[in-house]
């Protein structure tokens, strides 16, 4: 990956992000004093500096970015779970943290031109879509964002989404019916394509596992091109462990052949996947 | 970080890092572990290459091969599991695709080979034996001997010391056998393997482990059990070479979380001639470079003229 | 905390947490590990020996020893290496100065016992066998067979029947074998033993290692090699847990690496029907009390009636 | 040891010691929202809260206490050496420590009445000494220290002690030369002892290896008693892992039987050690 530097980074901020959730965020953001390319999509692995557990540094999609003079801040949302994200929870302004990036591929913007772009976000995966946002609003194409999470706490970056497209182009739901509708998101996002059969659109989705699969299935059933934001475990996020293998078809006795999430990925085409 | 390979320039601290592992002359002796820098390239945009003592490809078969079902890695307690199913492009494609650019660099080129069968080891090695620039062999003998039932190769000292015999009988170049430290007895196996004309040991590979989800009730790989790998696995690795040492003549190369300098010179003091940075590659890309620079200091430090003088001076009376 | 042993109230939660091993017994499935609560009382000061499921005291042996020079113990990167060297009180001490202040206790009683010859694990018993309040025997059988040239019990099948079946003959009581992770095949070994008579099995023992402190070249263990204990060894735990519950139709108790109920779970799930916390006892003294309030709520919360019902239900069809 | 108590503590206060030594240390201070009896050469175990790594908490020397109304603030000095006071370091007011106190014995202060006592510090080892001269004054015997470091920087709780004890009360010695005299603190306490030679004298020393065990072979010399407060490996700090062994001199085949610094001491007569 030309351009991936693995450096230390300073935290500027660090803040838990007060919810109703049952779940806990933080947003964190970290200060490069050197300028790399930061393309939506991409991800850096991070580890807070001088701690020796957990061992591996995490996978955080860039929430967002900002040029200083000479500098780069970049955001990530980050849901706490276990020991990795613990500790991100722990750092405090000043702190160091062990930065590579920027890591993986990008999504294929080009291909949204005279199109209407649909974002599917569930969970801490809206982290994922939010400079995409930026960049489709950036070129003026239509874009609409169907989040969703389990309840209002969970609907990641909501707010800047909708300072962003406008709130009547963010369309929510939640499975406790907290805040937009009651249900999967899949579900709203679903009647509109269905409303709209037949226009240009083409797909944006970042989340769980089992979202991304029906998010390909409609995509299939309306026949609109999807690319989708994966995750995988991941031990090195530049290519050299093999760790973060994803089925993709081809042709082989077995009808596929292992990709890896952090280097060909994260962002693949739905239909490239052999679920 | 000057990544050109044709600048390369010799290094300054060879002199007092440079060892000869059977007959192979490293810069220094620092190697990158098997299946933890892909096929040495995939590193080069993150270290210097040339600086590099030596580069151990991941594991290399006649043909290529998928690998296992995600998940391949775990996270444990100072180490992580991997089943990574010996994924590669085969030591074809390794010959034609990679090895081109490699050798460009000024850092010794020991592939890894393996196979499920005796047979299938002297193939691999066939195929390698066309690529220019390779400098010897590793031999994975991990795997499980499809023919005998499927225990390791390496769990039993008849079975180590046949397929070794049978490599060396079909390669012109030194071959290094790598044990695996799920035995009862590390010194029975390499003396073993020693007598059976190996050139050098290297140890150790994985411990086999396995991590169970408490929510799914599933284990975490999809292949049930994995290896064990990183700083946890660092005592059993440094007993490991510490035993083999006392066991048999040849050089030793040491392997097990070895993720700075402190923990190199605690191999090298163990008995080894030169050590591979494996699972702190992928947390910290530059560890290999920072050993580097600390043996060299080390040695500087304390007037030795060659890393060498310091092998397997362990002192034992109290 | 209540550590009045009169005032010993039976645990609410023992329908839900209560198990029988070889025919044992225990309010819960939450043991201290030998070597790593003393003979159980130098913890009473800090948690409640009325809750805890059961204790395994320092492994006792015929005469008392005086154990292994210092340095003893090295911390290590998620683990620790001890060669304590067994310094114990003796089995005759232990039965008539701490075993009448223990047994007042609402826990049960395991004496763990070794020696360095066959007979040495029969005298030991003999003693052990008048002690009052005593539920049954743990052989740790990873001591050195004196008489068949020095190589561990645990690593060979054929001794580590011998001495079970020898202990089994002389004792009234249920015996526990524990078994060491250090071998090729511990199914085999698991098989060996119970073929010979074994109640039950705990696993596992500590791996052997090794730390070489690099300013002084010296071993940081005065005895060179010790066993490497604590979370870096779970996963190597776990899957000896696995592989024996596959094997074997006796219950076993899980250990290594053990400190939070998440731990207890993995084991249980992987076929441990208790569990022992070692290490953990060390940097977390309550971590058995947590284990245990832990695994209750787990059972509440997944409407089981009896932790029982986990053990060995991990799933491998994926 | 009845009232050890096993509680989170509270960081007060962390300050790395400003020094021109090549070694660093910090002063710790922690709060305990109990009241714990805390006695002049018991120790403590600590480990920042919530970090998996280094796993064993370090055994601390108390420095100094103070009573608050229901709370109780316990001093530490630490030398900043490995990965456990690596961690120390990073403390910051307000952060969690697991704390299990009070560990360990006491120094034997009765048989000071009556005899000039001679403290004789080693580095860090001052730390353990300090309430203990606290004491020794509270009692109105005669207290004198002698404390040596690597340089004047390694003279821990030097001002402290000065203005317990008024600086005539106070020899140092620096290996550097760079305060007091230059060399071995155990020269200037041997040159003391025999110019009292004779007076009732009772000495307590703490520090690294070599020098208790000048001090001994001193105190033998003159036959003055001597109570040295020892380290050693610790894994549990409160008996139960039998891994701080000391040999003590003992009727057995090898004239020594193994006792456990942690429950046994830290505080030892040195003429019950077997060296
Ligand atoms: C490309 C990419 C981008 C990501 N972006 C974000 C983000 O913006 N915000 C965010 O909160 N999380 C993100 N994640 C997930 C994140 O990397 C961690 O996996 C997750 O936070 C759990 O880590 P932990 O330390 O809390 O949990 P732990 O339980 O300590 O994790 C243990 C190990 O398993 C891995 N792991 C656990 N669960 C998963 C999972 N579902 N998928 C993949 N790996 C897993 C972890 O990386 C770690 O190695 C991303 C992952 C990838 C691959
Ligand atoms: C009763 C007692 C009181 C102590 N009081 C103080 C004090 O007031 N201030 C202070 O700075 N230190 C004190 N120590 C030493 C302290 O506990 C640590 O051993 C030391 O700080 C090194 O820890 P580390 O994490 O920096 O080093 P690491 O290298 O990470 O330590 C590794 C392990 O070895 C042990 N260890 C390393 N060196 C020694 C040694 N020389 N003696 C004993 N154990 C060792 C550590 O406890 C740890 O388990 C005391 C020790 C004891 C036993
Ligand atoms: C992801 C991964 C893949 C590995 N693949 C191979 C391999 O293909 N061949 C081999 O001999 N060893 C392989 N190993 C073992 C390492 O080369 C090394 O022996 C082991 O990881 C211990 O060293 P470490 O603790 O420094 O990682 C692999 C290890 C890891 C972590
Ligand atoms: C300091 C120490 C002393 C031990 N002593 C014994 C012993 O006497 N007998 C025995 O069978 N196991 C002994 N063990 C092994 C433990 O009982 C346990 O099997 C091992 O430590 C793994 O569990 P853990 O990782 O939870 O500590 C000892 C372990 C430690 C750390
Ligand atoms: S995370 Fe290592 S190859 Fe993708
Ligand atoms: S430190 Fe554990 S017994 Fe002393």
């Amino acid at each position: 990956m030309p351009g991936t530097i693995d450096t230390l980074a300073t935290v500027e901020c660090n803040d838990l992000i007060e919810s109703v959730s049952t779940r806990s965020y933080g947003q964190l953001r970290l200060r490069l004093d050197r300028q790399i390319p930061v393309l939506p999509g991409q991800f850096a692995m991070i580890k807070p500096h001088g701690h020796y557990e957990p061992l591996l540094r995490r996978a955080m999609a860039y929430y967002r970015c900002g040029l200083g003079k000479k500098s780069l801040s970049v955001d990530f949302i980050y849901q706490i779970l276990g020991r990795g994200t613990q500790m991100l929870a722990k750092l405090k302004a000043g702190d160091e943290v062990d930065f590579l990036g920027s890591l993986g591929n990008t999504f294929y913007i080009e291909a949204a031109h005279r199109h209407e772009a649909l974002l599917v976000a569930g969970g801490v995966g809206s982290a994922a879509l939010f400079m995409l946002a930026e960049e489709l609003v950036r070129c003026k194409i239509p874009t609409k964002l169907f989040i969703g999470g389990a309840g209002r706490g969970d609907l990641c970056g909501l707010g800047d989404f909708i300072s962003l497209l406008s709130s009547d182009q963010v369309i929510s739901a939640t499975m406790d019916g907290s805040y937009g509708e009651k249900g999967f998101v899949t579900v709203p996002f679903e009647k509109h394509l269905q409303s709209r059969r037949g226009e240009p659109m083409i797909i944006y989705a970042c989340g769980p596992d089992p979202m991304l699969h029906r998010v390909s299935q409609i995509a299939d059933q309306f026949a609109v091109p999807a690319q989708l934001s994966l995750e995988s475990p991941m031990a090195c996020g530049f290519g050299i462990c093999v760790g973060c293998a994803v089925a993709v078809k081809a042709e082989s006795p077995v009808g596929f052949i292992y990709k890896k999430v952090c280097t060909d990925g994260p962002v693949f085409w739905s239909n490239e996947l052999h679920w | 970080m000057n990544n050109n390979p044709q600048s390369a320039i010799r290094n300054p601290q060879s002199d007092l890092l440079s060892v000869e592992i059977a007959g192979i002359r490293f810069n220094n002796p620092v190697l990158t572990a098997s299946g933890t820098c892909g096929y040495g390239l995939d590193m080069a945009e993150l270290i210097d290459l040339n600086k590099l003592g030596g580069v151990c490809t991941k594991g290399l078969s006649t043909r290529p091969l998928g690998g296992n079902a995600p998940w391949r890695i775990v996270e444990t307690h100072g180490g992580m599991l991997n089943a990574i199913g010996l994924q590669n492009i085969g030591a074809r494609a390794f010959v034609e695709e990679k090895l081109p650019e490699l050798r460009r660099y000024d850092t010794r080129i020991i592939p890894n080979v393996f196979g499920y069968t005796v047979e299938e080891y002297i193939e691999a090695i066939e195929i390698l034996e066309d690529g220019e620039g390779i400098d010897g062999y590793e031999l994975n003998i991990s795997c499980p001997n499809v023919k005998a039932g499927g225990e390791s190769f390496a769990n039993d000292a008849r079975q180590a010391a046949e397929v070794t015999a049978a490599v060396k009988r079909a390669a012109r170049r030194p071959v290094i056998v790598k044990l695996s430290p799920n035995v009862t007895d590390i010194a029975v196996i390499a003396r073993s393997v020693e007598d059976a004309g190996a050139d050098a040991l290297s140890l150790i590979n994985t411990a086999v482990g396995m991590s169970i989800d408490i929510n799914t009730r599933r284990p975490r790989l999809a292949n049930v059990t994995g290896g064990l790998s990183g700083p946890a696995i660092k005592p059993i690795a440094v007993r490991c070479v510490f035993q083999a040492f006392r066991a048999v003549k040849i050089p030793l190369m040491g392997i097990g979380g070895i993720a700075t300098v402190e923990d190199a010179l605690e191999f090298i003091i163990a008995g080894a001639l030169a050590i591979q940075v494996g699972t702190a590659n992928f947390y910290d890309p530059s560890a290999s470079m920072k050993i580097i620079d600390g043996l060299a200091d080390y040695c500087r430090r304390n007037g030795l003229e060659n890393i060498g003088a310091l092998v397997g001076t362990v002192e034992l009376n109290h």
